[in-house]
């Protein structure tokens, strides 16, 4: 259906952005606050008529905002495409965007730059907008460049040297990467079919090597923007931002950015299942790679942005394996609670005045009921605990992999072995992947909540105000709630939630890979499995951190649960095997990954090494532009000789 | 070899200015080591039709001397175009385009002038060095 | 021999501009006496550059047709580069007073100069005759060579002005020795009758002579690596608006010509599209690499100016295939458009800053700007958005640009030439953003501001040139119809 | 030898052209004083007229597709001299203010504009 309203969507957060960064330094603190609130509640608000009334037959609202730009044969419209899907990550963007913006309120009052942080924060909901909400590549482009340019202004937000500026580097060069293959890849589209809109991408045959290359390219724009292997190692270094910036931007909605244009590609990508078989096996490696080196990370907030990439992996594996339902509805889910998770650290770290480090924590459950209440829940949540939403959506990403039939007819080079197993191996990854999750997301908590306090002298950890706590708390029962979408769809038909289960509800949304989707498997064993799966994690970070914690806290928790003491009465030994089994090996593998990876290769060969490139093109460039106006005459004499021999040589046949 | 063929006319030349040059070369280096060489303190000072000179010998010319002679070359060249214009103005009579030329040259000689004026009122043709 | 009149009504831009400065020098001799206050003359200015502007759109919808018996043209072509040049003068008319202004520098002969190269550039745009080129290039020329010195502070202008001097020099007396050669392999010194010659078949190695030397004349023009190195120092060292305005002007006009040479001189040979490909990759690859150890954000802006060179002269090799060169003349079109208003715009911003250093005689680093965003939000939002369109981010002018060019190259067969481009364009972002990393750094303890007052005429202009940015890469649709009825006449 | 004397006629004018061209070149290239460099880029344009002399008056084709035939060479060369005379005046003032600010006109000491 032509809707004319749809442009106001992004539009409101923009000219929100554009008051609060041309007139914040003048305006009163709470009329700032006002127009950034407000404009992003009234796009919520949009969002939410709009998706409540979306027609049934043809679930689509859309745009034609204008005629972008036509050159020659390129014709393309600047629309707004609101589906089913755009519709409900158009809610999260907007939802938890206003969210964090209540908690910014409490979290940045005291800071001078407040109106700066809020005009980007508001522009960046604009450009994420534009980018689920646009209806062609161009347009998603548009978006794309337009958070990653947020996204370094943030990170950026505190600087007050060139020295910090230069911490988001890595951020910058890696995301660059991403975006030449992002563009690349709608060049190789453009040529293919003509055009760029995804309605008409969306049903045009396109010849396998085509397809590959194409969804080839947009992927490495995914990986940059998403953080998977090899290029994620921005995302921890991000973390120099606000907190709330954290949260918003690099866990709950920037960063899926990648999954999305997948799934809002899937006709491309079901088109070329080798590209897709590779999403897969990237998100599963990904999840795997950063959910090891998570278990070894002492900083708080670069815990969860490990565990961020690792959960982005798991979309990846959602996706990969053509079940782009399971990956979008983890996205959707993953967003409530990570967001949760990231705005519980800010209130830690906000109470302990800055200290990020798990080892210096402890014990703040007591000073901080309500942050250690949500950002529980919260991690029951990503470590996949029945009954709570990432249970739901995490095994169904797991299930589909087990079950699915997208490689059955792939074949390593022509003639190899048939790649059967390959969702077998996707499982198998994925559900080890889930244990460490569950065991470093608890471990997290333990060391946070849990036990003594171990914190520096002096500081008196308090809780946050209630602007800063009462987002925590919706957060926290949306990521309860939100366990509908992700029930299993024979539970609920017939009654009133089968509308809202996911499977369902974006059922005409995605192209089926091309061995058809899996049907008829039995939940049961997959959740029988899953939930082993989050209470061994659970249990194993019980057995490490929870006694270990500190000498002088024994007998609490002999006091606490003499029951599970008598059960580990062994515990030493137990610690101890552990430790020599599963800790140290673990530990010193965790540390080596992240020691040969991201501090020598990435560091040292991309970041260093491309200063270096910029001191030696610096060192270069002194030695021609001496200033000498006549070595310049010389190098034009020479060029112009060059110039002429070049040509007389082409014309002589 | 090409390059040589097409060179080769010009080998006389070559030789003539070889030839030359040695030839300088030669009677100036026969000049000084033939010729008697008794230099006293009065050969050295300036000799009956000169005094000592006085300062640096290359002494700086006033910049308006530049500028006077670059507006002498400026409109001296411009007047260039008078000449071919005047040997041919009656062929173009002869072609009806007589009023043609003539307001043409008019006006190329109403902007030299304008440039002329402008010069005048900047006060670049005042001599006060 | 034949005159029409109606001619003079095609190079109408031209002479107004050409009008305009005779006006200002007559009224700075004879009203000096009687009105010593001489900032009328900005405004007088003005008005030419944008009854010229006028003019030339107005020429829009005429027919092509060749003028003073073949020696220029009329066509949409130079009208389109005509306003494009008008508009860059009007522009840096505005943003040149409030600086002169503050200097306390304000003379006629500033404007009356601007107006002549501006004449110049219009010529240019529309010649096709060899010596008509080779004159309009020396209006144009000598009157952004005396632009350069005219702030006479300190050492650097008047260098500046020296190094820009006797390298263009040199470069146009390399472009008229390639014209001699032209004259010599073909009677004449028409681009038509060349391309006669190159089209019969009977070329010789002096027709290919002369299309290197008269490339490489314009190739100095343009900025094409290895033909660069004047132009950072010369943007360092030259007045700000005067900088911004010749990176606008004198590109559209060198590439115009660049372009008629030749596709009209040269184009049905097609030998010449190899070597500009060759120099577009160099161009686009040392301006890019070079901008990324600039801490003077003029120097960076020269580099980048370099490198955007690349960039228009990769739709200049489009234009060298049998591809519908339409589609690539109107993308470099719209690239030089939006390109001059971005660049006109951030030299805007970069004349308020640097006036104050220009009275310090120092020359601008990175450090002082930081924290332009505490006091002018304004200013640095502005500064921010005409580095994002440089750097190329949707959704600005600079973005549709690069897309347009690129695409146009696609099509022409030029794949790895795009790819290429579109590399080195993101790996630009580097430097742009640097810029804006400082802008809106916290400012250390000694940030030095910027002070206020007679901002308001420069500050107008930036606003133009954002508006335009910004609507060109929102709504590029009615500027690229412009720019493709402009390219129609290279067919298809 | 004897092809001294049967080549073609402009030969000779185009050859000490190329030679005047290469010098004033190397004049602007290797000269320290602005002044030479100036009269060296001069001389780069009388090089130049000394070509379009020699082609109009010794033609390499038949015959010109131009109006005034072989003589819009000679019209050339009265542009290029006006021109030239423009520029060396520029070029003098400009070299003008540059020794007002430094007293040299060694074009090795003008750097105080590098990377």
């Amino acid at each position: 259906m032509e809707v004319s309203w749809l442009h106001l969507i992004p539009l409101l957060p923009l000219a929100g952005a554009a008051v609060c960064g041309l007139l914040g330094k003048w305006l009163p603190k709470a009329w700032l606050y006002a127009i950034a609130l407000v404009t992003v509640l009234l796009s919520f608000c949009i969002g939410l008529t709009g998706f409540l009334r979306l027609p049934e037959e043809v679930p689509i609202f859309h745009e034609v905002a204008f005629n972008w730009f036509s050159a020659g044969s390129l014709h393309v419209d600047m629309g707004f495409l609101f589906d089913r899907l755009s519709g409900a990550l158009t809610l999260v963007v907007t939802g938890v965007g206003f969210l964090i913006h209540v908690y910014s309120v409490g979290y940045m009052d005291e800071d001078p730059g407040y109106w700066r942080y809020f005009a980007y924060l508001n522009l960046f909901i604009a450009a994420m907008l534009t980018l689920v909400l646009g209806d062609n590549l161009v347009a998603m482009f548009v978006g794309w460049e337009g958070v990653g340019l947020c996204s370094y202004l943030l990170i950026g937000f505190w600087y007050t040297d060139e020295e910090k500026a230069y911490a988001g580097r890595k951020a910058f060069v890696v995301n660059r990467i991403g975006d030449v293959g992002f563009l690349i890849g709608i060049f190789v589209l453009f040529n293919a079919t003509g055009s760029v809109s995804f309605a008409q991408l969306g049903v045009a045959p396109l010849t396998l090597a085509t397809a590959s290359i194409a969804a080839l390219c947009l992927f490495i724009g995914a990986i940059g923007k998403s953080a998977q292997l090899p290029l994620y190692v921005w995302l921890p270094d991000a973390m120099a931002g606000p907190t709330p910036v954290s949260a918003l931007i690099h866990a709950a909605t920037m960063v899926t950015a990648g999954v999305y244009m997948v799934a809002r590609m899937s006709h491309l990508y079901t088109s070329a299942p080798g590209v897709l078989a590779l999403v897969a096996l990237v998100g599963a490696l990904t999840a795997l790679w950063a959910a090891l080196i998570g278990t070894a990370q002492n900083d708080i907030k670069r815990v969860l942005a490990y565990s961020t990439v690792s959960q982005l992996g798991f979309m990846f594996i959602g996706v990969g394996v053509g079940a782009f339902f399971a990956g979008t509805m983890h996205l959707v889910t993953h967003a409530f609670f990570k967001a949760c998770l990231f705005l519980g650290s800010g209130a830690v770290i906000h109470g302990l005045a800055g200290e990020q480090d798990l080892r210096r924590m402890g014990g703040l459950r007591k000073y901080m009921p309500q942050t250690a209440w949500t950002f529980a829940v919260a991690t029951v949540a990503i470590s996949g605990i029945f009954p709570i939403s990432g249970f739901f959506s995490k095994d169904e990403i797991l299930a589909q992999a087990l079950h699915t039939k997208a490689y059955d007819f792939l074949t390593l080079g022509p003639g190899g072995p048939h790649l059967t197993s390959l969702g077998t191996i996707l499982y198998l990854v994925g559900s080890f992947t889930a244990l460490i999750t569950s065991f470093y997301m608890w471990r997290c908590y333990f060391l946070a909540f849990e036990g003594e306090y171990r914190g520096p002298e002096g500081v008196h950890p308090h809780e946050s105000p209630g602007i800063m706590t009462s987002p925590l708390w919706i957060l926290a029962a949306l990521s309860v709630l939100s366990l509908v979408i992700g029930l299993p769809e024979p539970w609920v038909r017939g009654s009133f939630l089968e509308h809202l289960n996911w499977e369902h509800f974006t059922g005409r949304l995605f192209s089926p890979p091309r061995g058809g989707p899996p049907a008829g498997f039995s939940p049961w064993p997959g959740y029988l499995v899953a939930l082993a799966i989050g209470w061994a994690g659970f249990g194993l970070a019980w057995l490490l951190y929870a006694p270990a914690r500190a000498a002088s806290g024994d007998d609490r928790f002999a006091a606490l649960f003499p029951r599970l003491r008598n059960a580990f009465a062994n515990k030493f030994w137990v610690d101890e095997f552990y430790d020599w089994l599963v800790v140290r090996p673990l530990w010193s593998f965790a540390r080596g990954l992240w020691r040969i990876f991201d501090a020598t290769i990435i560091d040292g060969l991309f970041i260093n090494g491309s200063a270096q490139l910029v001191a030696w093109v610096a060192a270069l460039a002194r030695r021609f532009q001496n200033g000498d106006v006549q070595r310049y005459a010389a190098v034009t004499a020479l060029g112009v000789l060059a110039l002429v021999y070049a040509f007389l040589l082409r014309s002589s046949p | 070899m090409r390059a040589l063929d097409y060179l080769s006319p010009y080998l006389p030349v070559l030789i003539l200015l070889l030839f030359a040059g040695v030839l300088c070369a030669l009677i100036g280096a026969a000049a000084t080591f033939l010729g008697p060489k008794r230099i006293t303190a009065i050969k050295e000072t300036a000799f009956e039709c000169g005094s000592p000179s006085i300062g640096d010998s290359h002494s700086r010319h006033s910049v308006k001397f530049y500028l006077v002679a670059l507006l002498f070359v400026v409109f001296d060249v411009e007047s260039v175009f008078i000449y071919p214009w005047g040997s041919l103005l009656r062929d173009f009579q002869a072609e009806g385009l007589g009023w043609f030329a003539y307001v043409e040259m008019l006006s190329f000689m109403a902007t030299l002038a304008l440039g002329l004026v402008y010069v005048w009122r900047k006060g670049a043709l005042e001599w006060n060095p | 021999m034949n005159f029409n009149p109606g001619d003079l009504y095609g190079v109408l831009p031209a002479l107004l501009l050409a009008a305009g400065a005779l006006v200002l020098l007559t009224s700075e001799v004879f009203l000096r006496p009687v009105e010593p206050d001489r900032r009328y003359q900005a405004w007088v200015a003005a008005a030419f550059a944008f009854a010229g502007l006028w003019a030339s759109l107005a020429q829009l919808g005429d027919p092509a047709q060749p003028l003073f018996a073949g020696a220029a043209v009329s066509d949409g072509f130079a009208h389109i580069v005509a306003a494009v040049v008008c508009a860059a003068l009007f522009l840096s008319c505005i943003v040149a007073f409030s600086y002169l202004e503050s200097l306390r520098a304000t003379r006629g002969e500033f404007y009356a100069l601007a107006l002549f190269s501006a004449s110049g550039m219009c010529l240019l745009a529309q010649a096709t005759d060899l010596v008509v080129i080779f004159i309009s290039l020396e209006v144009m020329s000598l009157a952004v060579y005396a632009l350069c010195a005219y702030l006479r502070r300190g050492k650097r202008p008047a260098e500046a002005a020296f190094k820009y001097f006797i390298l263009g020099s040199f470069a146009s007396a390399i472009f008229l020795y390639g014209a001699a050669f032209a004259f010599g392999a073909s009677g004449s010194t028409r681009l038509a009758d060349l391309a006669a010659t190159v089209r019969s078949g009977s070329a010789t190695t002096l027709v290919y002579a002369s299309a290197a030397l008269l490339a490489a004349g314009f190739a100095f023009k343009v900025a094409a690596v290895p033909f660069h190195m004047w132009v950072p120092d010369v943007y360092d060292g030259a007045p700000a608006p005067v900088t911004g305005f010749m990176a606008a002007g004198v590109k559209a006009a060198a590439f115009a010509t660049l372009v008629r040479i030749l596709v009209s001189g040269y184009g049905e040979g097609g030998r010449w599209r190899g070597l500009i490909v060759a120099l577009a990759y160099l161009t686009m690859l040392v301006g890019n690499l070079l901008a990324v150890p600039q801490r003077s954000v003029k120097r960076m802006l020269a580099y980048s100016s370099i490198a955007h060179a690349g960039y228009l002269l990769v739709a200049v090799a489009a234009m060298g295939t049998s591809a519908p060169r339409a589609d690539a003349a109107g993308a470099l079109l719209f690239y030089l458009a939006s390109y001059g208003a971005t660049v006109i715009g951030a030299f805007a911003v970069v004349a308020i800053i640097e006036r104050k250093l220009a009275l310090s005689g120092l020359g601008d680093d990175l450090s002082s700007w930081a924290g332009l965003s505490e006091k002018h939000p304004a200013l640095a939002a502005a500064m921010s958005l005409f580095m994002i369109s440089l750097a190329g981010v949707p959704p600005t002018a600079g973005f549709m640009a690069k897309l347009t060019v690129f695409r146009s190259a696609i099509e022409a067969d030029l794949v790895p030439l795009a790819i290429f481009g579109v590399i080195t364009s993101v790996a630009g972002l580097y430097y742009y953003l640097r810029v804006v990393v400082y802008v809106y750094m916290v400012p250390e303890a000694k940030a030095d501001a910027v002070q206020g007052g007679r901002l308001l005429s420069a500050g107008l202009a930036i606003a133009g040139c954002a508006l335009i940015v910004l609507w060109m890469g929102v709504l590029p649709g009615s500027f690229a119809a412009l720019a493709q009825s402009g390219a129609a006449v290279f067919g298809r | 030898m004897v092809d001294f004397f049967h080549a073609h006629q402009a030969q000779h004018y185009l050859v000490l052209a190329a030679l005047l061209f290469a010098l004033g070149a190397a004049g602007v290239v290797l000269r320290r004083n602005a002044i030479i460099v100036l009269m060296s880029i001069e001389l780069m344009l009388n090089a130049v007229n000394l070509t379009f002399l020699a082609f109009a008056r010794f033609p390499l084709v038949a015959n010109s597709p131009m109006q005034g035939g072989f003589s819009q060479g000679h019209a050339a060369v009265f542009f290029v001299i006006a021109t030239a005379a423009a520029e060396a005046a520029v070029g003098l003032a400009i070299i003008i203010a540059v020794f007002r600010s430094r007293t040299s006109v060694n074009v090795d000491e003008f750097d105080s504009l590098k990377l």
